[in-house]
């Protein structure tokens, strides 16, 4: 037997009975099923033997093929043949197998991108002038889940991950507030909330603005009726007591 | 405009990535029409055809694209010191049953190949040749592949529909259906769309 | 060999995104000596210039290159402008977990990643997807980020909590790892190695 050799290259049980049925030189639209299942069987067994696991489908092919031999070997004495052929059962699916096969076959002559045939990539004194342009971004929304999943999937130990977004607490807007202040100087009061994306945020965002003209850190002015309301910052460079 | 339109789309095919398809080119070039932008990338087709050159305009993915002949495939794996990637045998096998028989759930693939095909599928999604095209309305909501403009382009094929024998499979599929056992049955037409286009 | 010396030069920087010189080519055609490929090299750059096409041949310093003739920049620049790009894995990662996890320290970000983020956090920002949103009162005053209202536009969705959520995210990104059993991918893996060979 050369089993060894072969051993791990059946995927799966059709890959293994096609195998068989070349081997035995026999035509596929008349197995010789006795014989079929007898050395499916004994791959199966030395499969077991040298210890590898055999998968379930492997088993349910087993079974087919023996229920098969049972039903060729009996004559039918209920009455209910249809007249079919019991390794019909076997035939078409390894029929539609073996078209699979030579279509997969097919592809792989056709001429391949980066094996055969070869296109051009972005060249060189192109790329630097690249760097100024903005190209619309080719993104949609599953591929960031899909990003995020194997975050998780992969998830370093030690870390917990919780999709419920981080709630901004009232201190750490106030913070971000003053900052932006500071470097942005006077400040529409509209502005503040114009990257606010959730209405727990603006919310966190309003409280933080009271609470900053309440301790006098921030002065809030609207210079006419219509106007949006402004806001300055009431402490020099070192006033950053909140910072402590 | 002063240059030609035909040298125009040819500078743009040559310094593209992608395959482009005369409607892209359209939505550049303003004052064109697309019946000119169409006779302009059959003539530069025709024009490379004839010339011989170590590289021709291709028809591939919908589009144009310039490629090289196959003859000189070796002389740019050495330049690139690489070679070829390739598919195992049971992901080809599992990419030409997705590429013919799409839409197709993933436990269709299964029954033709007689084993899981998890592993496969992750892998030929991460080398984006197929996609998720949506989901079918049965109970688990199982999701329905298909391959992606990428498949079209790695494997030099025009749309999906001119895959060779293409129509053959669809014929012997219908065939299938119409025999084959009820628990079998997939019908895919009622399926919903995903975000991906 | 039997494509002729031009035609695989021509291939070669063709297909090469730098300047190709004459050395580098001799490096991967071993066969042919330093002054034929000059000579095919000289060729290649007269038959270009006499075919007055929208791209040429030229010396530059690093070597020999293709590039397309002035003229022609307005509507490649226009080509780029307007093509998609898109996100590396790594990238698209990084701005997951700041979708999610805003608002975030780069420090949290590279402890999920396991990486530096440094590189990456500037392409996002440079892209408009997330912006610094503050510093945190902690030693060194580390930043603060967060998505912006661009990322919103990008992704098509209404706000930060309107994205999906964990199991929801399960559920469709891939049910494959789900319903196939651990030891039948292990299976199959091996198989697809063996089977390479």
């Amino acid at each position: 037997m050369d089993y060894e050799v072969k051993l791990e290259i059946f995927e799966g049980p059709l890959d293994l009975l096609l195998h068989l049925i070349h081997k035995n030189e026999v035509d596929i639209f008349d197995i010789p099923i006795a014989t079929i299942t007898d050395q499916y069987l004994e791959y199966i067994d030395m499969m077991k033997a040298l210890n590898i696991e055999v998968a379930g489908d492997f088993l349910i092919m087993a079974s087919t093929l023996i229920h098969i031999k049972s039903k060729m070997l009996l004559p039918d004495l209920t009455g209910q043949d249809d007249g079919e052929d019991p390794r019909i059962e076997i035939t078409r699916p390894l029929l539609e197998y073996m078209r699979f096969k030579e279509l997969a076959g097919e592809l792989e002559e056709r001429e391949l991108l980066d094996r055969d045939v070869f296109v051009r990539h972005l060249p060189s004194y192109l790329q630097s002038q690249m760097e100024d342009w903005e190209p619309r971004l080719d993104v949609n929304l599953f591929q960031l889940m899909d990003a995020f999943k194997r975050i998780i999937d992969e998830g370093l130990p030690g870390v917990q991950l919780t999709l419920q977004p981080e709630r901004w607490s009232v201190t750490e807007k106030t913070e971000v507030i003053i900052d932006l202040l500071k470097e942005a100087g006077p400040t529409f009061f509209q502005r503040l909330f114009s990257e606010d994306r959730s209405l727990s945020e603006v919310v966190v965002t309003f409280l933080a603005v009271l609470e900053l003209v309440h301790l006098g850190l921030v002065k809030v002015s609207q210079p006419t009726h219509e106007s949006d309301i402004h806001l300055v910052l009431s402490i020099d460079e070192n006033g950053e007591k909140l910072d402590g | 405009m002063a240059e030609s339109l035909e040298f125009i789309i040819e500078a743009l095919l040559f310094t593209s990535e992608k395959p482009l398809n005369a409607h892209e080119i359209n939505s550049w070039l303003s004052g064109e029409t697309l019946a000119d932008i169409r006779q302009a990338l059959g003539n530069l087709k025709t024009q490379y055809d004839s010339m011989g050159r170590s590289f021709a305009l291709k028809e591939v993915a919908q589009g144009y694209q310039f490629r090289t002949r196959p003859e000189y495939a070796p002389y740019i794996l050495k330049m690139f010191k690489t070679s070829p990637t390739r598919l195992s045998r049971a992901a080809m096998e599992t990419l030409a049953i997705i590429a013919y028989k799409q839409p197709i759930l993933r436990q269709e693939i299964e029954r033709l190949r007689g084993v899981d095909v998890g592993g496969i599928l992750k892998t030929l999604m991460e080398k984006g040749l197929i996609r998720i095209v949506g989901r079918k309305s049965l109970p688990g909501r199982p999701l329905i592949y298909g391959t992606t403009t990428r498949f079209l382009e790695v494997f030099d094929v025009k749309d999906i529909d001119s895959l060779p024998r293409m129509k053959e499979i669809k014929d012997m599929v219908s065939d299938e259906e119409q025999t084959a056992p009820k628990t079998e049955e997939h019908q895919l037409d009622a399926f919903e769309q995903t975000s991906e286009t």
